[in-house]
């Protein structure tokens, strides 16, 4: 791991996604300092456009475009992380238990994230979203919810590939318990590939987040990008920057992550290594 | 004659899996506060508790879960898919009048996004760390990280505001009577920008999934092998890395293609294209049990059938799977 | 009355009309919408934008405010209006209220056939009254409460009997509130499930077509109608546009030629107007009266106390609601009632006013005075608003309001969800702090104010009645008797009255008196000929080739 | 002498900076003969590949290039050869074969077309000319039913068949030379015997030269006329045949002939009479394949009995697939049985469950074939050592004190306990392993093809480290094996596996002097090299 953290610090394009997701996570601390004001405060006129006072104009209320989309950067990132947690969690839990004692279980277990696989993701988040009615939290649920089947299938195949490598057999031949061989052996030896997927992971929960609150699921108490961009759709054609902006937060920020995962996936993947 | 067990063993299988998409989704809906009649007495502005009662008894959702969860399985068993009261329709007439759309859609942009990712992928592991290579993985990179409806919201202030190239939305221009190579003009015209703005997150994937495919392949030893045959590079490309290349891409595209449908539904609202997608958003909306869980089992139907399709590219492509 | 608070649902972009607006535009309005004197064109397919798109056409069972754009093409009703609200003849050529007001006898129109052939009679205008509007319309329960039957005396009258004089009743008889319908299509089948319902079958300019759900209905002109020579379309084709940008981009390129109940979004229409194909008018919606408004449960305390409440209203600065969620086109409510009752007389100003330059002071000197300091954080206690689901607009009202409680000391947290969920919360499980509807209030104030504040419109699960628990037994007397009283002047004063006992009592905030705005394109001429506007049929509209 | 074929001169090939070394090889000169097999014999990482790969310009450029030297064929200096010149040549005056013909051959194509492929790009014959060719190849190289073949793809055949088909590919043309890299290393014993056959037959009827890229002595005794000999790189030694086994010159070569375990059994010892510590009785052990439709079943072991005295080491032989690692693992529990018992110092353990398992456990360690993938890459050799005990509830200091004495007595140094797996090689994670077994204080240790993936040398290290081990600590062991060589060497008894049955049991002399059973003798007789050693020395 620790070459592969060397091997990730040569890669050109992974610093860069590296250098915007710093750049964001600034943003995100300094945010405070930049705008201490709430970002639903209208702060001028509706609709100015960028320049002046407002660097990136205002929205529909007269809300500073770029006090919202520092703040709805902290939203994006936390339903990211949170979601992607909460979806290896599960996904770890799931493929973990079916990788490792395999049989009746793992069928069972399979069957069930195949069957995940198969309703539409999207739809299926609406669905929970609804539910549960709109909120950071409700929003996180249903992200990890529709997310969490494609770490179970890596951390099952890992544990699968895992469980016939010499050195946990070898463990078990010890008289290992099987949270000892689970926990000790298995997961930090699979946690590399977690590391990789579970990063490319964040940049789709933040897409999916903002596709949410961009058909008004998202919740309405914190700024979010997909809501600016939700609002400022209706006005599309006469105030540009309210959608452009905070998509191009989006596509960058998504874009940092996803070349940061890369790099993490060439770096700890050495089977990758050559492409 | 194994082939047709085959299938008939995987749709089998199968069956259970939408079952169990029907009960899930049937308790799923049912645990969402709020219910059709309320919904429809909203919009109307009120209603006496009489005539909520007598929709509700109208919509069954009078009786106990059970019961209606019997009844709509019944009328599953029978491909009765049930009546959308909301729509005052037929559920499956409403999903059959959206299918062509939708399917238009989707096929569109899953096919674009499959073959243009395959040659720009194979394009780009050829001239490795050329200059095709670093501009295809670049813009495979930002098409990877666009969020699908806010491309759609760009496209439509460039292309159709701005330079006023393609219609807004829709499937046709309404009242023009079109026939024949007209219509399908028009429709093309009318199909452009949502299907760019459906299959670019795919095709980006599916450029960067065969790039890393095919420098994957041309690793191995067949293609050595076939060098020292005296092949011609090309040729190794055309003739050997490609097919092997391509396996893990059908592999993908089968599981992605249920995602499409769930990705249709912003794109469908951005370019008012009348599919399932929006249908399915509306019907959520308004509670529309019947038509939901339509929705939902047809969608699960469709994933199967890709599923079974999926594998039988596969076993087409790779000798190695046996049925 | 109108179609609905439904109008809940159109009005997702609503956008309204200031008095100065309105005067501004008049003049286009007459030079290009009525007074053209060129001579009307034959032919043609006028598009129109309708938003949403109705689930159903079932004019009849169902008041949502997207279907009378096109079931009134279809259905008429016995009688229309003029620009002074005053009724004409329509299906019925004349009538006669009994002087007790417990009869009102109607001649009929001969010569009308229904589009399937059949013809009109007084036993369509029976089963229509009693059979399926009694049943099943929504708002029989207000409307027709008093109609206890229909007599037939021969073919071509109706005589409509009446428990009680029912003074508003002769103001809901267009197209619109109460149509008629075919007795041969509905007899003997379940009214609800009649396949008519998406086919309808009327008598008016214009026959249904073809829908293609998603994108458009098509209407087709009526050969047999029973106006001489109308109408002068081809075709309507009611188009379905779910993005409001797009919807836009449509009208300006003219792809479409009208778009009425502010299915253009409000940010565009500054653009609009300076399109020279479109134009724009605030005419048509004279008998649409709307008020947004604020519910405050007064179940949930601190709203029980009538400070509190009052305090709210004084804390909200309408004129910003006005200028950035509606665009400046409205105004500001000044109590209960719709400005645009002032045509008939029923309208009053002379109410408590909260929109006073010492507002805020006169808020927190209220808050203070009912016991509720401020907290370490500033606040004095926090609550939940509902946003309403219909629409974009509501959620930056809703985020409006948040900033603007918060200045007086209340922690509003917004709650957003969907449709139903929406409802229930609000009107059957009443779990819910502060709402934010959209009130329609009907073509009489029987309508809005009866079933918003009289004590016996508690009905829980009951959608847009009344959900703030207002129990006031002086006002219900006097709405009560405003609602027999047949003397047009008494009525006025009882109903004075009433706005001032309910602005002081503050039950409901009270925010944006609503006017909407169409768009049409200058080829399209003669479409808005009376006060229902959009709601009546096209017959005399035509297209310049 | 006959015609030199092909002419390494001064040779040498560049590594990317980074690597261990900056030439893979260098200076190698080396004549090709035709009708002649020149075997190139190195341990891993000699560069013997490379070089082979350098000759066809298929060297995995841009890293690995030819950095000087000439590569003489026909008049021409094949390492500046420009690209269509070398596509002439390749698969037409000489061809290639692999070490592993699975992936040698494209899954996706059938055997025919791909060689079809050959005389597509070669010749401009017909199609049926070519059908006829391709059949009269496949028939050459002795697979039955060659129009069969031609239409099956390279999984539906077996290994021995895909390297013969591979063979007549790259005789397609006849090409006046053969590169063969390792064509037998994949392949068990017998068949890789009747592969050497078969290419010494073609070469000598076609006279071609042959150059064969190995690691095993015993090959080069059977096959080669003259040796090559690559020690990191440089070449050390090159000669004909019997010089360079029969009397080496060089130190390495010496050394390196010296490490073959020597096909002689130990001088018979009086017979074990200890109890029995292992015996395994009827065990069945069934694999279900699941295929997508239905799916098949494999016996892996088919009631198979057997027993280990106490202080005894068995050797369990057999082919891949025999079912001789699936025992090993049946015995330590490591893989659930169908059937039987497994009886541990007289009480059966079979039936245990994981829980009542544990204690037992610390009785019968195991120690695994690959010492890559045997030891968690994530923690230190300390900790993998001391886990054992720690598990067992020995306090962890004193376990990883009792941990640097096993260090000791494997022979590493104290100073590797602090380090990680990857930083040590082949043979030192071997010894790692046996620590880790060792630290438990077993009475039974089942060493599952313990040497195989190391080089010569380092097996012979290995052996004597276990031979000693296991006299001074009295343990007993299992030994698992395919090397006839090394069991000869190692064990007391041998018994003798082939698909899933023991076929044959007996002390290693007896065995070996008198095998009973037919597969017996076919698996001695297809030792590569046989006795080489004994006839020098005769």
């Amino acid at each position: 791991m620790r070459e592969g953290f060397a091997r990730f610090a040569r890669n050109r394009t992974a610093l860069f996604g590296a250098a915007v997701l710093l750049c964001l996570l600034l943003l995100v601390l300094l945010t405070p300092v930049i705008y201490p004001d709430d970002p639903f405060k209208l702060a001028g006129p509706a609709l100015q456009p960028p320049g002046g006072r407002f660097l990136l104009g205002t929205d529909t209320l007269g809300r500073d475009v770029a006090a919202e989309i520092a703040y709805g950067a902290r939203t994006s990132l936390i339903i990211g992380v949170g979601a992607t947690l909460a979806a290896i969690v599960i996904g770890a839990v799931a493929g973990g238990v079916a990788g490792y004692y395999r049989g009746r279980t793992e069928t069972v277990l399979m069957r069930i994230t195949e069957f995940f696989q198969t309703i539409p993701a999207f739809i299926f988040a609406l669905l929970i979203v609804a539910i549960l009615s709109p909120s950071v939290s409700s929003e996180i649920i249903a992200i990890a919810a529709v997310s969490w089947p494609s770490i179970a299938r890596l951390v099952r195949g890992e544990f699968v590939s895992l469980g016939g490598r010499e050195f946990v057999q070898a463990c078990a031949g010890l008289g290992a318990s099987d949270a000892r061989i689970i926990f000790s052996h298995m997961l930090p030896n699979c946690a590399s590939s977690i590391i990789a997927v579970g990063s490319l992971l964040i940049g789709t929960a933040i897409l999916l987040e903002a596709g949410l609150a961009f058909l008004g699921l998202g919740d309405p108490n914190v700024m979010s990008w997909g809501l600016i961009i939700s609002a400022g759709r209706a006005v599309l054609r006469s105030a540009w920057w309210i959608c452009t902006f905070p998509g191009i937060a989006i596509l960058l920020t998504v874009l940092g992550i996803n070349l940061i995962g890369d790099g993490l996936n060439e770096a700890l993947n050495p089977r990758l290594r050559e492409r | 004659m194994r082939f047709a067990r085959y299938m008939g063993y995987r749709l089998v299988t199968a069956l259970p899996v939408i079952f169990g998409i029907i009960v899930l989704n049937f308790l799923l809906i049912h645990l969402a506060p709020g219910d059709a009649a309320s919904v429809l007495a909203g919009e109307s502005g009120a209603a006496t508790p009489e005539y909520m009662d007598e929709l509700r008894h109208k919509f069954g959702l009078d009786q106990s879960l059970g019961m209606q969860f019997l009844t709509y399985v019944s009328n599953m068993a029978h491909f009765n898919l049930g009546y959308s009261y909301r729509n005052d329709a037929d559920v499956s007439s409403l999903i059959l009048e959206r299918l062509g759309p939708t399917s238009l859609l989707m096929l569109t942009a899953f096919g674009t996004a499959v073959a243009l990712g395959i040659i720009l992928g194979l394009v780009a592991a050829t001239g490795r760390n050329s200059w095709r290579d670093n501009i295809i993985s670049l813009i495979s990179l930002v098409a990877y990280a666009t969020p699908g409806f806010w491309l759609g919201l760009m496209m439509i202030v460039i292309f159709s505001i701005g330079l006023g190239w393609l219609p807004t939305s829709g499937f046709d221009t309404v009242g023009t009577g079109h026939e024949g190579w007209a219509e399908v003009w028009d429709v093309a015209r009318h199909l452009v920008m949502p299907a760019v703005s459906l299959a670019l997150f795919y095709l980006a994937l599916y450029a960067r999934l065969m790039r890393a495919s095919v420098l994957e392949q041309t690793g191995m030893d067949y293609v050595t092998t076939a060098r020292a045959k005296g092949q011609t590079e090309r040729r190794i490309m055309t003739g050997h890395v490609l097919r092997n290349a391509l396996l893990p891409i059908v592999t993908i595209a089968g599981v992605q293609a249920g995602n499409l449908i769930g990705g249709s539904i912003v794109v469908e609202t951005v370019f008012g294209w009348p599919g399932i997608g929006t249908l399915a958003f509306n019907a959520l909306q308004s509670r529309d049990l019947n038509l939901l869980l339509a929705i939902f089992f047809m969608s699960a139907c469709l994933i199967v059938i890709i599923n079974l399709a999926v594998d039988v590219i596969y076993v087409m492509l790779d000798p190695r799977m046996e049925i | 009355m109108v179609a609905d608070p439904g109008s809940n649902k159109i009005s997702r972009r609503t956008a309204l009309a200031l008095p100065l607006g309105l005067a501004a535009s008049s003049g286009t309005i007459f030079s290009n919408g009525f007074a053209k004197a060129d001579e009307p064109v034959r032919g043609g397919t006028m598009v129109m934008i309708v938003q949403p798109e109705p689930s159903t056409l079932a004019h009849y069972a169902v008041t949502a405010g997207n279907i009378p754009p096109i079931a009134t093409q279809i259905y008429e009703g016995l009688v229309t209006y003029d620009w002074d609200q005053n009724p004409q003849p329509n299906l019925a050529t004349s009538w006669q209220i009994a002087p007790d007001g417990k009869s009102i006898t109607f001649k009929l129109r001969e010569g009308v056939v229904f589009h399937n052939g059949k013809r009109f009679t007084s036993a369509d205008v029976q089963f229509s009254f009693m059979e399926i509007l009694k049943k099943y319309h929504p708002f029989a329960p207000l409307l027709l409460a008093e109609l206890t039957g229909v007599d037939t005396p021969d073919e071509m009258t109706a005589v409509l009997l009446l428990a009680n004089p029912a003074p508003y009743l002769m103001k809901a008889l267009a197209g619109r509130d109460l149509p008629i319908m075919c007795k041969s299509v509905f007899e003997g089948t379940q009214i609800l499930q009649n396949p008519s319902a998406n086919k309808p079958i009327g008598t008016g300019p214009f026959k249904f077509g073809q829908w293609d759900r998603g994108q458009f209905v098509r209407l087709d002109r009526n050969d047999k109608y029973w106006k001489p020579g109308l109408p002068y379309l081809d075709h309507i084709i009611a188009r379905f546009i779910p993005d409001a940008a797009t919807r836009s981009a449509a009208l300006e390129t003219g792809e479409a030629h009208f778009a009425a109940y502010s299915a253009v979004n409000y940010a565009d229409l500054a653009r609009m107007k300076t399109n020279p194909i479109l134009d724009t008018t605030m005419k048509g919606y004279e008998m649409t009266p709307a008020l947004s408004v604020l519910e405050l449960n007064a179940k949930h305390p601190p709203l029980d106390k009538k400070e509190v409440r009052q305090a709210i209203a004084y804390a909200i600065d309408r004129k910003v609601i006005l200028r950035d969620v509606m665009y400046g086109y409205g105004k500001p409510a000044t109590g209960p009632l719709s400005s645009l009752f002032k045509t008939v007389g029923f309208y009053t100003d002379d109410v408590r006013n909260y929109d006073v330059p010492d507002r805020l002071e006169i808020a927190n000197k209220l808050l203070d005075g009912a016991g509720l300091p401020r907290g370490a954080n500033g606040m004095r206690f926090g609550m939940h608003l509902e946003v309403n689901s219909f629409g974009e607009q509501w959620l930056r009202q809703a985020e409006y309001l948040k900033q603007a409680l918060a200045i007086v000391g209340i922690d509003l947290t917004l709650r957003s969800e969907d449709t139903a969920t929406w409802l229930r919360r609000v009107y059957t499980d009443y779990d819910y702090d502060i709402n934010e509807p959209f009130l329609s209030q009907g073509v009489d104030p029987v309508y809005g104010l009866n079933k918003q504040y009289l004590t016996s419109q508690i009905r829980k699960g009951v959608t847009f009645v009344n959900d703030s628990f207002y129990a006031n037994p002086e006002f219900d007397g006097i709405l009560n008797g405003a609602m027999r009283e047949q003397d047009h002047d008494k009525r006025a004063v009882l109903y004075k009255k009433a706005q001032q006992i309910l602005a002081e009592d503050c039950p409901l905030v009270w925010l944006i008196d609503v006017q909407y705005v169409s768009v049409f394109n200058r080829k399209l001429h003669d479409h808005t000929t009376g006060p229902l506007g959009t709601q009546q049929a096209f017959e005399r509209a035509w297209l310049e080739t | 002498m006959s015609q030199t074929v092909l002419e390494l001169e001064k040779l040498t090939i560049a590594l990317p900076s980074g690597a261990d070394r900056a030439n893979a090889v260098s200076d190698i000169d080396l004549v090709l003969r035709a009708g002649k097999v020149t075997c190139l014999i190195g341990e891993s990482g000699s560069g013997k590949s490379l070089v082979a790969r350098s000759i066809l310009g298929l060297l995995p450029r841009p890293h690995v290039r030819i950095g000087s030297g000439r590569i003489l064929f026909e008049g021409q200096d094949l390492a500046v050869a420009p690209q269509d010149k070398m596509r002439a040549i390749r698969g037409a005056k000489i061809g290639m074969i692999f070490q592993e013909p699975m992936t040698a051959l494209n899954p996706l194509h059938t055997i025919g077309r791909q060689l079809d492929e050959v005389l597509r790009i070669h010749t401009s014959l017909g199609k049926a000319a070519r059908r006829a060719r391709v059949l009269e190849l496949i028939d050459s190289v002795h697979l039955p039913e060659p129009s069969r073949i031609i239409r099956s793809f390279p999984h539906q055949l077996s290994g021995g068949q895909r390297q013969r088909a591979m063979i007549a590919m790259a005789l397609l043309l006849n090409p006046r030379l053969l590169i063969a890299d390792e064509p037998t290393t994949a392949l068990d014993v017998t068949t890789q015997a009747q592969i050497l056959y078969l290419i010494r037959e073609l070469q000598r009827e076609h006279g071609t030269s042959v150059l064969f890229i190995t690691h095993d002595f015993g090959v080069v005794a059977d096959i080669a006329d003259e040796v090559a000999v690559l020690q990191r790189g440089t070449l050390v030694e090159r000669g004909t045949a019997g010089a360079v086994l029969g009397a080496p010159t060089h130190p390495y070569t010496k050394a390196l002939i010296a490490a073959v375990p020597k096909l002689v059994p130990p001088a018979a010892r009086p017979a074990n009479t200890q109890p029995f510590i292992v015996e395994a009785r009827d065990i069945a052990k069934t694999y279900g394949t699941r295929g997508l439709f239905g799916g098949r079943v494999t016996v892996a072991l088919a009631g198979v009995t057997m027993e280990l005295r106490r202080g005894e080491t068995l050797g369990l032989v057999g082919e891949s697939g025999s079912g001789k690692s699936t025992l090993a693992r049946a015995i330590t529990r490591l893989l659930p049985i169908d059937g039987g018992e497994i009886l541990l110092g007289g009480a059966d353990i079979a039936q245990l469950s994981r829980r009542q398992l544990r204690p037992v456990r610390k009785r019968v360690q195991m120690v695994f074939q690959d010492p890559y993938a045997s030891l968690d890459p994530r923690r230190r050799i300390i900790d993998i050592i001391a886990e054992g005990p720690i598990i067992h509830g020995t306090p962890p200091a004193k376990a990883r004190e009792e941990a640097q004495a096993l260090l000791r007595l494997v022979g590493l140094d104290a100073s590797a306990a602090k380090r990680f797996p990857h930083e040590f090689s082949g043979g030192q994670r071997q010894r790692i392993g046996i620590a880790r077994a060792l630290a438990l204080h077993p009475d039974v240790l089942v060493a599952d093809e313990p040497v195989s993936a190391l080089d010569v040398s380092v097996q012979s290290q290995v052996l004597a480290l276990l031979a000693d081990i296991k006299a001074r600590l009295h343990l007993s062991m299992l030994f698992v094996t395919h090397d006839l060589r090394v069991a000869v060497q190692v064990c007391d008894r041998i018994a003798v596996m082939k698909q899933g049955e023991v076929v044959e049991v007996a002390p290693t002399a007896e065995i070996f002097f008198n095998p009973q059973h037919s597969y017996t003798k076919a698996l001695f007789a297809a030792v590569p090299g046989g006795t080489w050693q004994d006839r020098k020395a005769s």
